[in-house]
This record gives C-alpha cells, structure tokens and sequence, in this order.
C-alpha cells in the first residue's frame, strides 16, 4: 500500500502536491518575492529580466506575460504565490475565478450570490 | 492550572481588511458578514481571556517552498503584520507570549508532534484580521497570542485526523500549564472557497453546515475523510477548515455552541463564525 | 519494489574535512579513525546501492531558530555544501532524488509525521563529509541522496523513541516504493562527545560500546533514555546517537554486523563506525 | 503531568532550552551570520558596530569582546552558532575546550588521549 498513489481526480481542479511543487519552484521563487514592494517595483520595470533572474521555464515566462491564469497553475503555480502577481496586475480573487471560468466579472459575482441564497 | 475559556473558529479573507479599511461594516454587501460578530464580543466581554492561542494557515508570507513545515509555533515576543503582496495596510504588531509558547512546544514534541519552533515569525491577514474582527475596537489586540501555523499550501498536508490529535493534544498542553490565566483558542480558514482552477467560485453550503454541525456534537466525522476528499467537497481553499478542527479538538470533552454564523458570499468565500464553549 | 541493502552509521566532526584536505589519512593521529573505512568501501562494491537516504543533524548552516524543524526532509534536485564559518573548501554539489524524496516525504506524512519539507537545502559537514568517507576517490559522491535532517541544535530535541519510530517509518516508506532499486541508508553523528561547558572533553567508551551493541541486538535499547539523559551519558553532543537509531530503525527486522569501527579521540570525539546489513 | 518539567542538572553541562534560545537569540542570529565570509570581514571591521546590529545585549557584548567562552553560553549562546564566532578567531573545538575546562590545549589534548586508551 502507497499513500502517495491514492489520487482522487476532481474536475476543474488541481491539488499542489510534490509533481507541480517541483515543475513550479522558479515561478513560485519569483511570486513570493512580490511581498516586496521593491521586488514588485523591479519587476514592472523589467518584466522579462526578472523573470530570468528567477529562471522561469519558457511555459512559465509566457503565462506570466499574457497573465494566463489557468496557464500559470498549469506550470506549477501555486495559487498562495499567485495571489501576490495578482496583486501586481491590481486583481482580485473574483477577477481571477472569472478569468479562469471564461465568465465575465459580474457573471462570476452573481454566481456566489446565487450560492448564498436560501441558505 | 490554566483554564480553556472556549473556541472562536471563523473564515479569513483578505476583502476584510479591506472592509475594515474602507469602514463597510453596514455595506450591504458586508453586513450580513459583520452582524455576526457582536454576539462575539459580548461572549469575550464575559469570559476576558488572558491569552489566545490561534491555529491559523500562512500564505506566503512566513514560508516558503524551501522551508515548509506541517506545524509551526511561534515563540517569539512579538508577531509583526507585513505586506503580502498587495499592499493593504498592516496591523500594528501582535504581543506574543512566549512562556506558554515553550510550554506549549515542549508538550507537544514530548507527545510526537514534529514542530517547528520559530522565533521570528511575521503573520498575514489569517492571523491579523479574525483577531481585528474580535476586538475592532482596540487599536492594538489586547491579549498576547501564541501562533500555531498548519500548512495548507502544500501537500501533503496533516490529515484532519492528524490536525484533531494536534488539537485535543494542543488542550492538554494548555489545561497542564501551571498558570492561572485563561485561554482561548482560535482556529482561521475556510470554509468552503476555491480560487484555482476552473472550478474556481466553487461553494458547498450543505457541506458547511454538516460540518459545523459536527464540530458540537461529533468533532471527530469530518476525520472520515483525506484531504482530497474535503477539497472534492469544499474547495482547494475548503480545506483550511483544517483548522476549524483543531480548535474544536482542543476543547476537553463535550461543548455548548455559544454562537455561530454563516454567510455566503465574502468575496469568493462562504464565511463561518462560531463560538463554543466547554459544556458544564 | 526498492529494496534497502543495509545501514552505515559513522561519526562526523569538521576535523576530517581538514585531515582529508591536508592528506593525513596515514598520519599516526588520524590513522586509526581511517582505518576503519576499507572495510565499508569493500562492502559498497558488492552492494552497490543506487541511491542514499541520508540521516543527519544541521549544524546552524541551513536552520536558524527563527525556523527550527523537528525533522525536515530535503525534496531538491542538487544539495549544495557551502562555508560553516570556518572557511574550510567545500565539496561539489550533492545529486538529490526528488522521486524517492517525494515518495518518502508523502508516505511519512501519512503516518502522522509532521516534516518540514525542503526544496533548497544546504548540506554540512555532518552529510558532506560521511559521504566522502564512504566515497573518497569519486570527485563527486556517485549517489543521489535525499537527506533527512534531525534537530539537535533546539531542545525540545524529538526523542530516542520518537526517532526510533521515525526511522522504522522510513523504511517502511522506502520498502514500498515502486522502484527496482537498492537504496542505502546513513546515519551520521555522534558517538559522545561535548564540546561545551565545564564538562567539555568528555567521552563515555562504557555506553557507546554498550549502544553500538543494542543496534544489532536489541535496537529499541535505548528508547529507555531521555535525550537529558542521553547528554548525561555522552554528552552534548553525544545526543547526536539520534541519526544511529533511526538509521538502524529504518533496516526491517533483525541485522547482521558486517562491519565496526571506535577510535578515540578524533577532535574532541569518540568515533564509531558500524556497517549492518538485514539478516537473511 | 508536566514534561517540560523533568529537568535533570548534569554538573557542567547545559542543553539549550526555550530559555536560552529567548535569551540568546540576539547573539545566535549574530553567529549564524558568520556563515558568509563577508559578515565575518564586517565584524572584524567593526566588531562593536557589528553586534550593535544585531542588538546584543551587554552580557552578550561583553563576552564577545572578552572571547569569554563560558560567557557567551550563559548568555544564552547555543554551540553549534558560536562554533562559527571562534572559526574568525582561528580557534578549534580543543581550544575552546581547553578555554572552558581551564586546562591548557595540551593538556586537554592528552585527556582525550588517555580516554581512548584500551577501549
Ligand atoms: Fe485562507
Ligand atoms: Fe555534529
């Protein structure tokens, strides 16, 4: 018997586990360095050197550039890290789920009121 | 010996700080969220702990990949609130309270519980704002605080089952220390949210409210389950209710539910509060 | 399924990085301590393992107290030695498994131990300098290692007992991993020595001999003892016995001795050396 | 029952608790440091400027400056971070042996000599 091998699949989701935590180290490096504001600054001024300091692959230098979400997450991002580019980018969770669901923000929005509704 | 006044569990989300920032208490949107608070401060207007102890999850402020512990205690005089990114205000710094920090250490490394012990320790908005939302008044948090950090970032994580035997070993540590104070435990997280992935915006009321159920009359049924069972059931963030059990396990014996709320939604979050107490 | 081909507990001390810089393997001091090592180097050539587990104690190179972990598992592709304070050469990168490290870290955290996991991790002369000894004529060590790093800077320091359990857990781990492979187990530290305070000097040859003697025949000997008393047994140091009884522990059922070694003094040190294999 | 409190004495000898780890703090995190050859060459600069930084106290500073080995632990100095405080001081574990036993480092060699013979 194999604790590791008891992989449950749930759709539209992914847990961090020691596979993505290896494939993501670099890209989660960078986005943890974005508690700091000066990081934060250094990296507005030179998005790609950055990137290249931290020694993004080229998946992950080119989710972070086109800001793709579900891109990012796919190249090992851990969403705790991720938060902190949104930060950058000045996005919020609900602009995250909606980029990530294809809904629009106020779509996104509704969805979770509707959730809450007759609880 | 010191005596465990009871348990505070709720959600943390960063949006708070922002509403406290923003003064939205009666926002219509934030209303139903704060309203469920002053039956709180009351209940610690009551029971004045001398001390809380709070079971929180970092998020990448305090830890990263290169270092990430299962379970970190602080023991540091004092927890400093900082930037985690996206510069909201921080909170003034935290008291700490080391003397029963290294009781609390030294009781549970004696019980197998593999720690990580820290002496400089910052803490992000899981930590700074459920204290804000107890005490909204003071400037400062009133009472000295002793952070017990569980790692949701990253699996593995500690199975419920493991963080309820953290919990109910984490009471005794406190009902043998040699102190006459009292001490609340906090536990922060949840409940049902997800942010990642394409089932982001995720929720699962039903889920919650047999959860909360549990937590009164069967702390233990939500260790039925792994993790990835929880996150199946209520989000890749639903399972920072990891805490929520640990607090509850801390609990000697059977509890009285003092208060509880819930509300969906806070930004993407279904938002918990309760208050238990050690029944008589 | 990946099979454990034995255990090497040995001692490690700064000075033998020094002695092999300066090629003093013959001089009469040293002599006696390297001695010891043809006999183990004979044995790797027969079982020629493919990887190594690594048990060792961090001496303030990658752990500080504002983050001290009970125990930490490294899960990175390359270990990196680096400058202690002293300024002595260090030795090429160290080749890490991040498969096995994983495997090990998932399987140990499922039985409810609570690691610290490490993605960057710098190694000292407590894993540096037991894998020359055992490799000393490859310029880089020939194994992937994944080390496993025990507190013995901290008190709380985890007990005989827990590390005894620890070490089982481990083996049990390595037993089960799905790889035809043979994997090799080290622990290095110890045997008593001290280094500090008004008893510093001291070396206790009665109880190593009577310790190194319960590895093979009755390992949980010395779960008896407290690390307090541990350090009254052998000193400050000496508690570095640790990594030697949850090497022995991860070997399933009984052993054979193929080879010892104990020689005092080296530095301040009595050296143990012991080679085990499982019993057929 | 309280493990905390089964604290045995072992005459001349110490184990590092959460006391000494509060109290020593200051004075640990300043020879942890010494693990960069560059915070080494800053103290040797400056050595009352240096452990100023780090905000030891006057026990502390006074037993750094007086290389008082037995000072430094009552301090709250753990051994394995001060090993680093006597690596700039070009001392080795039988120096501060000998320092702390009051014996010369001869004959605090020859001890650990005599201990080896005939086991
Ligand atoms: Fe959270
Ligand atoms: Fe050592």
């Amino acid at each position: 018997m194999n604790a590791a091998s008891q992989k449950l699949e749930i759709p539209g989701t992914r847990v961090f586990d020691g596979e993505l935590a290896q494939k993501g180290y670099a890209l989660n490096k960078m986005c943890f360095s974005f508690n700091s504001a000066e990081n934060r600054e250094a990296f507005r001024q030179d998005e790609a050197g950055y990137c290249r300091q931290f020694g993004l692959n080229a998946e992950q230098y080119e989710a972070i550039r086109t800001r793709n979400v579900l891109g990012l997450l796919a190249a090992g991002g851990n969403v705790y890290y991720l938060a902190k580019f949104a930060g950058i980018l000045g996005l919020d969770v609900q602009d995250l789920g909606a980029a990530q669901t294809g809904m629009s923000k106020d779509e996104f929005k509704a969805m979770l009121l509707a959730a809450g509704k007759g609880i | 010996m010191a005596k465990i006044v009871g348990a505070i569990t709720t959600s943390h989300v960063p949006a708070i700080g922002r509403a406290i920032a923003g003064k939205l208490q009666d926002d219509p949107y934030w209303k139903p969220f704060f309203d469920g608070f002053p039956p709180v401060h009351a209940w610690l207007d009551k029971v004045r702990p001398d001390v809380a102890v709070v079971l929180y999850n970092d998020h990448g402020l305090n830890f990263f990949l290169d270092k990430m512990p299962t379970f970190a205690v602080g023991a540091a005089p004092e927890y400093h609130n900082a930037d985690e990114g996206w510069g909201i205000p921080t909170l003034p710094p935290f008291k700490g309270h080391p003397e029963l920090s290294w009781h609390v250490i030294n009781e549970l490394v004696a019980r197998e519980f593999d720690l990580t012990t820290c002496q400089e320790m910052l803490v992000d908005h899981a930590y700074s704002l459920p204290l804000k939302l107890l005490w909204p008044n003071d400037e400062k948090c009133p009472v000295p605080t002793v952070p017990v950090c569980i790692n949701t970032v990253q699996y593995p994580l500690p199975s419920a089952k493991r963080c309820y035997k953290l919990g109910k070993a984490l009471g005794e540590a406190i009902g043998s220390w040699d102190k006459d104070l009292r001490v609340l435990v906090i536990g922060t997280g949840g409940l049902s949210h997800q942010l990642d992935g394409e089932r982001a915006g995720f929720v699962n009321p039903e889920f919650d409210k047999a959860f909360m159920d549990s937590l009164v009359s069967d702390p233990e049924w939500v260790t039925q389950f792994s993790n990835e069972q929880i996150v199946e059931k209520t989000g890749t963030q639903g399972v920072e209710l990891l805490m929520w059990v640990a607090a509850r396990a801390a609990l000697p014996g059977r509890v009285g539910l003092v208060h509880s709320n819930y509300h969906i939604p806070i930004s993407n979050t279904a938002a918990g509060l309760m208050v238990m107490e050690v029944a008589a």
